[in-house]
Protein backbone atom coordinates (compact mmCIF):
# COMPACT_ATOMS: atom_id res chain seq x y z
CA UNK A 1 0.00 0.00 0.00
CA UNK A 2 0.94 3.29 -0.92
CA UNK A 3 1.40 6.10 2.27
CA UNK A 4 1.99 9.11 2.89
CA UNK A 5 3.08 10.78 6.66
CA UNK A 6 2.72 14.43 7.10
CA UNK A 7 2.15 17.17 10.13
CA UNK A 8 -0.91 17.12 11.88
CA UNK A 9 -1.72 20.39 10.01
CA UNK A 10 -4.34 22.06 7.97
CA UNK A 11 -1.63 22.52 5.15
CA UNK A 12 -1.33 19.04 5.05
CA UNK A 13 -4.69 19.18 3.60
CA UNK A 14 -3.89 19.23 0.16
CA UNK A 15 -1.10 16.99 -0.23
CA UNK A 16 -2.93 14.05 1.57
CA UNK A 17 -6.45 14.63 -0.32
CA UNK A 18 -3.94 14.48 -4.05
CA UNK A 19 -2.35 11.21 -2.57
CA UNK A 20 -6.01 9.49 -2.02
CA UNK A 21 -7.30 10.89 -5.12
CA UNK A 22 -4.22 9.41 -7.34
CA UNK A 23 -4.86 6.42 -4.94
CA UNK A 24 -8.21 6.05 -6.15
CA UNK A 25 -7.76 7.01 -9.64
CA UNK A 26 -5.17 4.31 -9.95
CA UNK A 27 -7.76 1.61 -8.69
CA UNK A 28 -10.33 2.55 -10.96
CA UNK A 29 -12.67 3.97 -9.03
CA UNK A 30 -15.07 6.12 -10.85
CA UNK A 31 -15.97 9.63 -10.37
CA UNK A 32 -18.75 9.28 -7.67
CA UNK A 33 -16.80 6.77 -5.82
CA UNK A 34 -13.82 9.20 -5.96
CA UNK A 35 -15.39 12.19 -4.62
CA UNK A 36 -16.87 10.43 -1.74
CA UNK A 37 -12.82 9.46 -1.22
CA UNK A 38 -12.79 12.97 -1.12
CA UNK A 39 -14.86 13.92 1.29
CA UNK A 40 -14.39 11.62 3.94
CA UNK A 41 -10.51 11.88 3.76
CA UNK A 42 -11.34 15.31 4.56
CA UNK A 43 -13.51 14.55 7.66
CA UNK A 44 -11.38 12.23 9.10
CA UNK A 45 -8.10 14.21 8.97
CA UNK A 46 -9.98 17.66 9.88
CA UNK A 47 -10.94 15.72 13.65
CA UNK A 48 -7.69 14.55 13.71
CA UNK A 49 -6.04 18.01 13.18
CA UNK A 50 -8.37 19.41 15.53
CA UNK A 51 -9.01 17.36 18.10
CA UNK A 52 -6.75 14.20 18.56
CA UNK A 53 -3.67 16.22 19.77
CA UNK A 54 -5.03 18.96 21.76
CA UNK A 55 -3.44 18.81 25.15
CA UNK A 56 -0.67 16.93 24.39
CA UNK A 57 2.64 17.77 24.54
CA UNK A 58 5.36 18.14 21.91
CA UNK A 59 7.28 14.75 23.55
CA UNK A 60 4.25 13.18 20.95
CA UNK A 61 4.96 13.75 17.33
CA UNK A 62 1.72 15.53 15.98
CA UNK A 63 1.68 13.24 12.94
CA UNK A 64 -1.15 11.98 10.40
CA UNK A 65 -0.16 8.92 8.52
CA UNK A 66 -2.79 7.72 5.30
CA UNK A 67 -1.96 4.74 3.47
CA UNK A 68 -4.53 3.82 0.48
CA UNK A 69 -4.80 0.96 -1.92
CA UNK A 70 -7.13 -2.25 -2.48
CA UNK A 71 -7.15 -4.80 0.45
CA UNK A 72 -7.37 -8.19 0.29
CA UNK A 73 -10.85 -8.71 -0.96
CA UNK A 74 -9.27 -5.43 -3.51
CA UNK A 75 -12.00 -3.05 -2.02
CA UNK A 76 -10.58 0.37 -2.11
CA UNK A 77 -9.70 1.49 1.28
CA UNK A 78 -7.98 4.31 3.07
CA UNK A 79 -6.13 3.75 6.52
CA UNK A 80 -5.66 6.53 8.88
CA UNK A 81 -3.48 6.29 11.84
CA UNK A 82 -2.83 8.76 14.04
CA UNK A 83 -1.16 9.02 17.93
CA UNK A 84 -3.57 11.03 19.81
CA UNK A 85 -6.00 10.72 22.02
CA UNK A 86 -7.89 7.44 22.30
CA UNK A 87 -11.07 8.54 19.67
CA UNK A 88 -13.51 6.19 18.24
CA UNK A 89 -15.32 7.99 15.41
CA UNK A 90 -17.63 5.19 14.46
CA UNK A 91 -18.89 4.32 17.63
CA UNK A 92 -17.86 7.98 18.19
CA UNK A 93 -16.86 7.56 21.94
CA UNK A 94 -13.72 8.80 23.58
CA UNK A 95 -12.04 6.80 26.06
CA UNK A 96 -11.82 7.93 29.85
CA UNK A 97 -8.28 10.05 29.75
CA UNK A 98 -5.90 8.93 32.24
CA UNK A 99 -4.31 12.73 32.09
CA UNK A 100 -6.68 15.69 33.27
CA UNK A 101 -5.12 17.70 30.60
CA UNK A 102 -7.10 16.33 27.99
CA UNK A 103 -11.05 16.52 29.81
CA UNK A 104 -13.20 13.96 28.44
CA UNK A 105 -15.99 15.94 27.05
CA UNK A 106 -17.76 13.44 24.84
CA UNK A 107 -19.43 11.43 26.47
CA UNK A 108 -20.67 7.81 25.02
CA UNK A 109 -24.05 9.26 23.83
CA UNK A 110 -22.51 11.94 21.31
CA UNK A 111 -23.52 9.41 18.66
CA UNK A 112 -26.79 9.52 19.24
CA UNK A 113 -26.86 13.19 19.91
CA UNK A 114 -25.26 13.67 16.40
CA UNK A 115 -28.22 11.60 14.89
CA UNK A 116 -31.40 13.37 16.30
CA UNK A 117 -30.20 16.65 15.52
CA UNK A 118 -30.09 15.27 11.88
CA UNK A 119 -33.88 15.42 12.42
CA UNK A 120 -33.54 19.17 13.90
CA UNK A 121 -35.41 22.27 12.60
CA UNK A 122 -33.49 25.11 11.57
CA UNK A 123 -33.68 27.10 14.91
CA UNK A 124 -32.89 23.95 16.85
CA UNK A 125 -30.34 22.45 14.95
CA UNK A 126 -27.03 22.28 16.25
CA UNK A 127 -24.41 23.50 13.67
CA UNK A 128 -21.47 20.72 14.20
CA UNK A 129 -21.48 16.82 13.82
CA UNK A 130 -21.97 16.33 10.78
CA UNK A 131 -18.21 14.97 10.11
CA UNK A 132 -18.42 11.94 11.54
CA UNK A 133 -22.05 11.39 10.08
CA UNK A 134 -20.45 11.52 6.74
CA UNK A 135 -17.96 9.07 7.10
CA UNK A 136 -20.38 6.58 8.16
CA UNK A 137 -22.81 7.45 5.30
CA UNK A 138 -20.27 7.95 2.46
CA UNK A 139 -17.80 4.88 3.47
CA UNK A 140 -17.61 1.49 5.56
CA UNK A 141 -15.19 2.52 8.75
CA UNK A 142 -13.72 0.81 11.24
CA UNK A 143 -11.79 1.89 14.14
CA UNK A 144 -9.10 0.14 16.18
CA UNK A 145 -7.08 1.50 19.20
CA UNK A 146 -3.84 -0.22 18.57
CA UNK A 147 -0.96 0.38 21.25
CA UNK A 148 -0.64 4.54 20.60
CA UNK A 149 -2.09 4.88 17.79
CA UNK A 150 -6.17 5.25 16.70
CA UNK A 151 -6.04 3.30 13.16
CA UNK A 152 -9.37 4.40 11.49
CA UNK A 153 -9.51 1.74 8.29
CA UNK A 154 -12.56 3.28 5.20
CA UNK A 155 -13.63 1.20 2.96
CA UNK A 156 -15.07 2.22 -0.59
CA UNK A 157 -16.83 -0.95 -1.97
CA UNK A 158 -18.43 -0.78 -5.62
CA UNK A 159 -21.86 1.26 -5.32
CA UNK A 160 -24.13 -1.35 -6.19
CA UNK A 161 -25.89 -1.35 -2.65
CA UNK A 162 -26.52 2.24 -2.35
CA UNK B 1 -15.46 29.95 -4.24
CA UNK B 2 -16.67 32.71 -6.47
CA UNK B 3 -19.91 34.57 -6.26
CA UNK B 4 -22.24 35.72 -8.93
CA UNK B 5 -25.75 37.36 -7.73
CA UNK B 6 -28.43 39.20 -9.04
CA UNK B 7 -32.17 40.13 -8.02
CA UNK B 8 -34.68 38.73 -9.15
CA UNK B 9 -37.97 40.11 -7.62
CA UNK B 10 -37.80 40.36 -4.19
CA UNK B 11 -35.13 37.04 -4.50
CA UNK B 12 -31.21 37.69 -4.31
CA UNK B 13 -30.12 34.61 -6.61
CA UNK B 14 -26.50 33.84 -5.61
CA UNK B 15 -24.62 31.38 -7.76
CA UNK B 16 -21.42 29.64 -6.12
CA UNK B 17 -18.86 28.10 -7.98
CA UNK B 18 -16.11 26.37 -6.62
CA UNK B 19 -15.49 24.02 -3.82
CA UNK B 20 -17.02 24.24 0.41
CA UNK B 21 -14.07 23.19 2.23
CA UNK B 22 -12.61 23.14 5.14
CA UNK B 23 -10.22 26.23 3.94
CA UNK B 24 -12.63 27.89 2.03
CA UNK B 25 -16.30 27.82 3.10
CA UNK B 26 -16.52 30.39 5.73
CA UNK B 27 -16.22 32.68 2.87
CA UNK B 28 -19.94 31.68 2.09
CA UNK B 29 -21.24 33.00 5.39
CA UNK B 30 -19.16 35.71 5.34
CA UNK B 31 -20.98 36.56 1.42
CA UNK B 32 -24.06 35.88 3.23
CA UNK B 33 -24.01 38.43 5.87
CA UNK B 34 -22.58 41.05 3.19
CA UNK B 35 -26.20 40.73 1.28
CA UNK B 36 -28.06 40.78 4.78
CA UNK B 37 -26.22 43.89 5.28
CA UNK B 38 -27.03 45.12 2.02
CA UNK B 39 -30.91 44.12 2.61
CA UNK B 40 -31.18 41.32 0.91
CA UNK B 41 -32.72 38.47 3.34
CA UNK B 42 -34.44 36.08 0.50
CA UNK B 43 -31.95 34.12 -0.91
CA UNK B 44 -31.90 31.43 -3.50
CA UNK B 45 -28.33 29.77 -3.99
CA UNK B 46 -27.83 28.33 -7.09
CA UNK B 47 -25.15 25.36 -6.86
CA UNK B 48 -25.38 24.07 -10.27
CA UNK B 49 -21.48 24.93 -10.51
CA UNK B 50 -20.53 23.81 -7.04
CA UNK B 51 -18.11 21.19 -7.58
CA UNK B 52 -17.67 19.82 -3.92
CA UNK B 53 -18.99 20.29 -0.56
CA UNK B 54 -17.90 18.95 2.85
CA UNK B 55 -19.15 19.37 6.47
CA UNK B 56 -17.29 22.66 6.83
CA UNK B 57 -19.90 23.48 3.71
CA UNK B 58 -23.04 22.83 5.55
CA UNK B 59 -21.67 24.65 9.00
CA UNK B 60 -21.21 27.71 6.78
CA UNK B 61 -24.49 27.16 5.60
CA UNK B 62 -26.25 26.67 8.73
CA UNK B 63 -24.62 29.42 10.29
CA UNK B 64 -25.89 31.60 7.67
CA UNK B 65 -29.63 30.75 7.02
CA UNK B 66 -29.83 30.85 10.92
CA UNK B 67 -29.06 34.84 10.48
CA UNK B 68 -31.12 35.14 7.83
CA UNK B 69 -34.05 33.51 9.28
CA UNK B 70 -33.49 35.52 12.41
CA UNK B 71 -33.62 38.95 10.04
CA UNK B 72 -36.88 37.06 9.10
CA UNK B 73 -35.67 36.10 5.82
CA UNK B 74 -34.90 32.88 4.30
CA UNK B 75 -33.07 30.43 1.98
CA UNK B 76 -33.62 28.00 -0.90
CA UNK B 77 -31.04 25.96 -2.70
CA UNK B 78 -31.73 25.23 -6.55
CA UNK B 79 -29.65 23.04 -9.27
CA UNK B 80 -27.18 20.81 -6.94
CA UNK B 81 -25.73 17.60 -9.11
CA UNK B 82 -23.14 14.62 -8.01
CA UNK B 83 -21.67 14.79 -4.54
CA UNK B 84 -23.31 18.34 -3.60
CA UNK B 85 -26.57 16.73 -3.75
CA UNK B 86 -25.62 13.52 -2.39
CA UNK B 87 -24.65 15.45 0.87
CA UNK B 88 -27.51 17.33 0.95
CA UNK B 89 -29.73 14.34 1.06
CA UNK B 90 -27.90 12.26 3.53
CA UNK B 91 -27.69 15.24 5.70
CA UNK B 92 -31.38 16.00 5.56
CA UNK B 93 -30.02 19.30 4.05
CA UNK B 94 -32.85 18.83 1.37
CA UNK B 95 -35.31 18.63 3.89
CA UNK B 96 -34.33 21.36 6.27
CA UNK B 97 -34.29 24.12 3.30
CA UNK B 98 -36.21 24.08 0.16
CA UNK B 99 -34.44 22.82 -2.82
CA UNK B 100 -36.25 22.95 -6.20
CA UNK B 101 -34.47 20.81 -9.52
CA UNK B 102 -34.10 24.79 -11.57
CA UNK B 103 -33.78 28.10 -10.99
CA UNK B 104 -36.71 28.65 -12.34
CA UNK B 105 -39.11 26.62 -9.90
CA UNK B 106 -37.26 27.77 -6.99
CA UNK B 107 -37.69 31.57 -8.34
CA UNK B 108 -41.81 30.52 -9.14
CA UNK B 109 -42.74 29.49 -5.51
CA UNK B 110 -44.80 31.47 -3.54
CA UNK C 1 9.76 13.18 10.03
CA UNK C 2 7.44 13.59 6.62
CA UNK C 3 7.57 10.61 4.84
CA UNK C 4 5.89 8.74 1.27
CA UNK C 5 5.93 5.61 -0.03
CA UNK C 6 4.90 4.31 -3.53
CA UNK C 7 5.70 2.15 -6.28
CA UNK C 8 9.07 1.60 -7.52
CA UNK C 9 7.98 2.78 -10.97
CA UNK C 10 9.06 5.76 -12.64
CA UNK C 11 5.41 7.09 -12.22
CA UNK C 12 5.69 7.76 -8.74
CA UNK C 13 8.44 10.07 -9.80
CA UNK C 14 6.56 13.45 -9.96
CA UNK C 15 4.88 12.49 -6.57
CA UNK C 16 8.35 12.10 -4.96
CA UNK C 17 9.53 15.51 -6.31
CA UNK C 18 7.09 17.52 -5.42
CA UNK C 19 6.92 15.70 -1.81
CA UNK C 20 10.55 16.30 -1.36
CA UNK C 21 10.52 19.76 -2.58
CA UNK C 22 7.41 20.86 -0.14
CA UNK C 23 10.03 19.50 2.56
CA UNK C 24 13.00 21.47 1.59
CA UNK C 25 10.47 24.53 0.67
CA UNK C 26 9.42 24.32 4.37
CA UNK C 27 12.78 23.75 5.92
CA UNK C 28 13.81 27.37 4.46
CA UNK C 29 16.61 25.46 2.14
CA UNK C 30 17.47 28.19 -0.70
CA UNK C 31 16.53 27.30 -4.75
CA UNK C 32 20.02 25.95 -5.46
CA UNK C 33 19.97 23.88 -2.12
CA UNK C 34 16.58 22.97 -3.80
CA UNK C 35 17.84 21.78 -6.91
CA UNK C 36 20.39 20.19 -5.48
CA UNK C 37 17.66 17.92 -3.70
CA UNK C 38 15.28 17.68 -6.53
CA UNK C 39 18.62 16.40 -8.69
CA UNK C 40 19.97 13.56 -5.94
CA UNK C 41 16.68 12.44 -5.78
CA UNK C 42 16.27 11.93 -9.13
CA UNK C 43 19.30 10.16 -9.15
CA UNK C 44 18.88 7.86 -6.20
CA UNK C 45 15.16 7.19 -7.30
CA UNK C 46 15.73 6.27 -10.34
CA UNK C 47 18.92 3.54 -9.65
CA UNK C 48 16.54 1.97 -7.35
CA UNK C 49 13.12 1.44 -9.51
CA UNK C 50 15.52 0.38 -12.53
CA UNK C 51 17.91 -1.37 -10.78
CA UNK C 52 17.31 -2.73 -6.61
CA UNK C 53 13.70 -4.86 -7.78
CA UNK C 54 15.06 -6.37 -10.93
CA UNK C 55 14.89 -10.22 -10.52
CA UNK C 56 12.88 -10.10 -7.36
CA UNK C 57 9.82 -11.80 -7.25
CA UNK C 58 6.23 -10.38 -6.39
CA UNK C 59 7.10 -11.77 -2.79
CA UNK C 60 8.70 -8.65 -2.15
CA UNK C 61 6.84 -5.64 -2.40
CA UNK C 62 8.26 -3.43 -4.93
CA UNK C 63 7.97 -0.30 -3.00
CA UNK C 64 10.13 3.00 -2.19
CA UNK C 65 9.79 5.12 0.91
CA UNK C 66 11.00 8.58 1.06
CA UNK C 67 11.08 10.88 4.53
CA UNK C 68 12.40 13.85 4.53
CA UNK C 69 12.96 16.92 7.39
CA UNK C 70 15.66 18.11 9.31
CA UNK C 71 18.04 16.10 11.66
CA UNK C 72 18.92 16.05 14.53
CA UNK C 73 21.58 18.96 13.85
CA UNK C 74 18.67 20.85 12.05
CA UNK C 75 20.02 19.57 8.34
CA UNK C 76 17.57 19.03 5.94
CA UNK C 77 18.09 15.33 4.45
CA UNK C 78 16.32 12.67 2.59
CA UNK C 79 16.22 8.90 3.87
CA UNK C 80 15.38 6.62 1.34
CA UNK C 81 14.48 3.27 1.65
CA UNK C 82 13.87 0.15 -0.42
CA UNK C 83 13.67 -3.70 -0.03
CA UNK C 84 15.47 -4.92 -3.29
CA UNK C 85 18.72 -5.88 -3.59
CA UNK C 86 21.26 -5.04 -1.21
CA UNK C 87 23.39 -2.03 -3.20
CA UNK C 88 25.57 0.38 -1.36
CA UNK C 89 25.39 3.49 -4.07
CA UNK C 90 27.94 5.46 -1.80
CA UNK C 91 30.83 2.66 -1.65
CA UNK C 92 29.31 1.63 -5.27
CA UNK C 93 29.26 -2.11 -4.19
CA UNK C 94 26.86 -4.26 -4.60
CA UNK C 95 26.65 -7.54 -2.35
CA UNK C 96 27.09 -11.07 -3.13
CA UNK C 97 23.73 -12.61 -3.95
CA UNK C 98 22.34 -15.60 -2.53
CA UNK C 99 19.98 -15.82 -4.98
CA UNK C 100 21.35 -16.80 -8.89
CA UNK C 101 18.55 -15.30 -10.19
CA UNK C 102 20.27 -11.65 -9.29
CA UNK C 103 24.02 -12.27 -11.08
CA UNK C 104 26.33 -9.87 -9.34
CA UNK C 105 27.23 -7.94 -12.68
CA UNK C 106 28.85 -4.97 -10.23
CA UNK C 107 32.56 -5.47 -8.78
CA UNK C 108 33.74 -3.44 -6.43
CA UNK C 109 36.19 -1.09 -8.60
CA UNK C 110 33.06 -0.09 -10.15
CA UNK C 111 33.37 3.11 -7.71
CA UNK C 112 36.84 4.02 -9.58
CA UNK C 113 35.77 3.06 -13.16
CA UNK C 114 33.30 5.42 -13.19
CA UNK C 115 35.50 8.30 -11.59
CA UNK C 116 38.12 7.77 -14.52
CA UNK C 117 35.57 7.54 -16.89
CA UNK C 118 34.77 11.14 -15.95
CA UNK C 119 38.25 11.99 -17.70
CA UNK C 120 37.74 10.22 -20.68
CA UNK C 121 37.34 11.78 -24.17
CA UNK C 122 34.35 12.17 -26.37
CA UNK C 123 35.55 8.72 -27.76
CA UNK C 124 36.35 6.75 -25.17
CA UNK C 125 33.72 8.24 -22.80
CA UNK C 126 31.00 5.99 -21.48
CA UNK C 127 27.27 6.74 -21.36
CA UNK C 128 26.37 6.15 -18.26
CA UNK C 129 27.55 6.23 -14.15
CA UNK C 130 27.11 9.76 -13.73
CA UNK C 131 24.06 9.36 -11.36
CA UNK C 132 26.26 7.92 -8.55
CA UNK C 133 29.02 10.27 -8.96
CA UNK C 134 25.96 13.65 -8.78
CA UNK C 135 24.59 11.96 -5.63
CA UNK C 136 28.34 12.18 -3.93
CA UNK C 137 28.61 15.49 -5.16
CA UNK C 138 25.81 17.49 -4.82
CA UNK C 139 24.88 15.86 -1.38
CA UNK C 140 26.36 14.12 1.91
CA UNK C 141 25.25 10.80 1.24
CA UNK C 142 25.46 7.92 3.93
CA UNK C 143 24.16 3.87 3.53
CA UNK C 144 23.17 1.27 5.32
CA UNK C 145 22.17 -1.99 5.11
CA UNK C 146 19.19 -2.68 7.78
CA UNK C 147 17.32 -6.37 7.54
CA UNK C 148 16.00 -6.60 4.04
CA UNK C 149 16.28 -2.80 3.45
CA UNK C 150 18.62 -0.68 1.88
CA UNK C 151 18.75 2.96 4.00
CA UNK C 152 20.02 5.81 1.92
CA UNK C 153 20.67 8.70 3.78
CA UNK C 154 21.42 11.79 1.96
CA UNK C 155 22.34 14.98 4.10
CA UNK C 156 22.22 18.83 2.22
CA UNK C 157 23.67 21.10 4.51
CA UNK C 158 23.94 24.55 4.03
CA UNK C 159 26.42 25.69 1.47
CA UNK C 160 29.59 27.10 2.49
CA UNK C 161 32.10 24.71 2.31
CA UNK C 162 31.35 24.43 -1.62
CA UNK D 1 11.36 20.24 -23.54
CA UNK D 2 11.01 22.70 -26.04
CA UNK D 3 13.66 23.63 -29.20
CA UNK D 4 13.81 26.68 -31.10
CA UNK D 5 16.72 26.67 -33.82
CA UNK D 6 17.81 29.22 -36.46
CA UNK D 7 21.13 28.93 -38.53
CA UNK D 8 23.44 31.43 -37.94
CA UNK D 9 26.64 30.88 -40.54
CA UNK D 10 27.76 27.29 -40.57
CA UNK D 11 26.34 26.79 -36.72
CA UNK D 12 22.78 25.57 -36.04
CA UNK D 13 21.78 27.34 -33.08
CA UNK D 14 19.30 25.13 -30.98
CA UNK D 15 17.92 26.61 -27.89
CA UNK D 16 16.40 24.27 -25.45
CA UNK D 17 13.52 25.24 -22.79
CA UNK D 18 12.04 23.73 -19.52
CA UNK D 19 13.66 19.86 -18.02
CA UNK D 20 16.04 17.43 -19.20
CA UNK D 21 15.03 14.75 -16.62
CA UNK D 22 14.64 10.81 -16.78
CA UNK D 23 11.47 10.91 -18.54
CA UNK D 24 11.69 14.13 -21.20
CA UNK D 25 15.54 13.96 -21.68
CA UNK D 26 15.36 10.88 -24.34
CA UNK D 27 13.84 13.76 -26.56
CA UNK D 28 17.01 15.63 -27.03
CA UNK D 29 18.83 12.86 -28.86
CA UNK D 30 16.04 12.33 -30.89
CA UNK D 31 16.37 16.10 -32.04
CA UNK D 32 19.86 15.93 -32.56
CA UNK D 33 19.75 13.15 -35.11
CA UNK D 34 16.85 14.96 -37.08
CA UNK D 35 18.78 18.09 -37.30
CA UNK D 36 22.10 15.34 -38.64
CA UNK D 37 19.60 13.79 -41.22
CA UNK D 38 18.64 17.64 -42.19
CA UNK D 39 21.89 18.12 -42.76
CA UNK D 40 23.13 20.74 -39.69
CA UNK D 41 26.41 18.72 -37.98
CA UNK D 42 27.55 21.44 -36.06
CA UNK D 43 25.26 22.34 -33.42
CA UNK D 44 25.36 25.55 -30.65
CA UNK D 45 22.95 24.74 -27.83
CA UNK D 46 21.63 27.40 -26.10
CA UNK D 47 20.93 26.26 -22.34
CA UNK D 48 20.15 29.54 -21.03
CA UNK D 49 16.52 28.45 -20.85
CA UNK D 50 17.07 25.06 -19.04
CA UNK D 51 15.75 24.67 -15.86
CA UNK D 52 16.90 21.54 -14.90
CA UNK D 53 19.70 18.49 -16.02
CA UNK D 54 19.77 15.21 -14.03
CA UNK D 55 22.07 12.37 -15.36
CA UNK D 56 20.09 11.32 -17.80
CA UNK D 57 19.83 14.70 -19.70
CA UNK D 58 23.69 14.09 -19.34
CA UNK D 59 23.44 10.65 -21.01
CA UNK D 60 21.54 12.07 -23.81
CA UNK D 61 23.45 14.82 -24.57
CA UNK D 62 26.62 12.70 -24.82
CA UNK D 63 24.97 10.05 -26.97
CA UNK D 64 24.23 12.93 -29.32
CA UNK D 65 27.39 14.51 -29.34
CA UNK D 66 28.88 11.23 -30.01
CA UNK D 67 27.04 10.75 -33.21
CA UNK D 68 27.40 14.12 -34.53
CA UNK D 69 31.35 13.66 -33.44
CA UNK D 70 31.31 10.39 -35.28
CA UNK D 71 29.39 12.29 -38.89
CA UNK D 72 32.34 14.99 -39.01
CA UNK D 73 30.39 17.14 -36.82
CA UNK D 74 30.15 19.03 -33.52
CA UNK D 75 28.39 20.57 -29.88
CA UNK D 76 29.19 23.39 -28.23
CA UNK D 77 27.12 25.10 -25.54
CA UNK D 78 26.71 28.28 -24.36
CA UNK D 79 24.99 30.45 -21.62
CA UNK D 80 23.85 27.96 -18.78
CA UNK D 81 23.18 29.26 -15.39
CA UNK D 82 22.12 27.27 -11.96
CA UNK D 83 21.59 24.05 -11.47
CA UNK D 84 22.80 23.59 -15.19
CA UNK D 85 25.63 25.04 -14.75
CA UNK D 86 26.75 22.91 -11.92
CA UNK D 87 25.97 19.63 -12.94
CA UNK D 88 27.98 20.73 -16.22
CA UNK D 89 31.16 21.22 -14.05
CA UNK D 90 31.00 18.61 -11.71
CA UNK D 91 30.16 16.06 -14.19
CA UNK D 92 33.08 17.06 -16.54
CA UNK D 93 31.03 18.48 -19.33
CA UNK D 94 32.57 21.80 -19.08
CA UNK D 95 36.01 20.65 -19.90
CA UNK D 96 34.38 17.90 -22.41
CA UNK D 97 32.94 20.13 -24.58
CA UNK D 98 33.28 23.94 -25.85
CA UNK D 99 31.26 26.20 -23.41
CA UNK D 100 31.01 29.57 -23.75
CA UNK D 101 28.99 32.33 -21.41
CA UNK D 102 27.45 33.78 -24.37
CA UNK D 103 25.52 32.96 -27.21
CA UNK D 104 27.99 35.89 -29.33
CA UNK D 105 30.91 33.95 -28.00
CA UNK D 106 30.16 30.42 -29.02
CA UNK D 107 29.04 31.59 -32.88
CA UNK D 108 32.47 33.61 -32.62
CA UNK D 109 34.93 30.85 -32.63
CA UNK D 110 36.86 29.54 -35.13
N1 LIG E 1 -10.13 12.52 16.69
C1 LIG E 1 -10.97 13.05 17.62
N2 LIG E 1 -10.58 13.14 18.91
C2 LIG E 1 -11.41 13.67 19.85
N3 LIG E 1 -12.64 14.11 19.59
C3 LIG E 1 -13.10 14.05 18.34
C4 LIG E 1 -12.30 13.51 17.28
N4 LIG E 1 -13.03 13.56 16.15
C5 LIG E 1 -14.20 14.11 16.46
N5 LIG E 1 -14.27 14.40 17.78
C6 LIG E 1 -15.43 14.98 18.49
O1 LIG E 1 -16.61 14.63 17.80
C7 LIG E 1 -17.38 15.79 17.53
C8 LIG E 1 -18.17 15.62 16.25
O2 LIG E 1 -17.29 15.65 15.14
P1 LIG E 1 -17.83 15.95 13.69
O3 LIG E 1 -18.97 15.03 13.43
O4 LIG E 1 -16.71 15.87 12.75
O5 LIG E 1 -18.42 17.41 13.73
P2 LIG E 1 -17.81 18.82 14.16
O6 LIG E 1 -16.35 18.66 14.28
O7 LIG E 1 -18.25 19.70 13.05
O8 LIG E 1 -18.49 19.13 15.44
C9 LIG E 1 -16.36 16.92 17.47
O9 LIG E 1 -16.93 18.16 17.73
C10 LIG E 1 -15.36 16.50 18.53
O10 LIG E 1 -15.78 16.93 19.79
N1 LIG F 1 20.06 0.24 -6.45
C1 LIG F 1 20.93 -0.37 -7.28
N2 LIG F 1 20.99 -1.72 -7.31
C2 LIG F 1 21.86 -2.34 -8.14
N3 LIG F 1 22.70 -1.72 -8.98
C3 LIG F 1 22.69 -0.39 -9.00
C4 LIG F 1 21.82 0.35 -8.16
N4 LIG F 1 22.05 1.67 -8.40
C5 LIG F 1 23.00 1.74 -9.32
N5 LIG F 1 23.41 0.51 -9.71
C6 LIG F 1 24.47 0.20 -10.68
O1 LIG F 1 25.38 1.28 -10.72
C7 LIG F 1 25.58 1.72 -12.06
C8 LIG F 1 25.88 3.20 -12.10
O2 LIG F 1 24.72 3.93 -11.76
P1 LIG F 1 24.60 5.45 -12.16
O3 LIG F 1 25.80 6.16 -11.69
O4 LIG F 1 23.30 5.96 -11.64
O5 LIG F 1 24.62 5.52 -13.74
P2 LIG F 1 23.75 4.82 -14.87
O6 LIG F 1 22.55 4.22 -14.21
O7 LIG F 1 23.44 5.94 -15.78
O8 LIG F 1 24.68 3.83 -15.46
C9 LIG F 1 24.28 1.35 -12.77
O9 LIG F 1 24.46 1.19 -14.15
C10 LIG F 1 23.91 0.05 -12.09
O10 LIG F 1 24.57 -1.03 -12.70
Amino acid sequence: MSLLRLPASEDSLPQFRQFALDGATCAGLDLAAQQRVELVLEEALINVIRHAYSGMGPDVAHQIELACGPDADGVFRLVLTDWGAAFDPVGATQAAQPSDDAPADQDDDLLSRLESNLEADLEHRALGGMGLFLIRTMSQPAYARQGQANVLTLRFPPTTED
Amino acid sequence: MQFTQNKEGVFLVLEVEGRMDAATSSQFEAHCLGCLEAGDKRLVVDLSKLEYISSAGLRSILSAAKKLKGAGGDMAFCAMGGIVAEVFAVSGFSKLFPTFPSRQEALARS
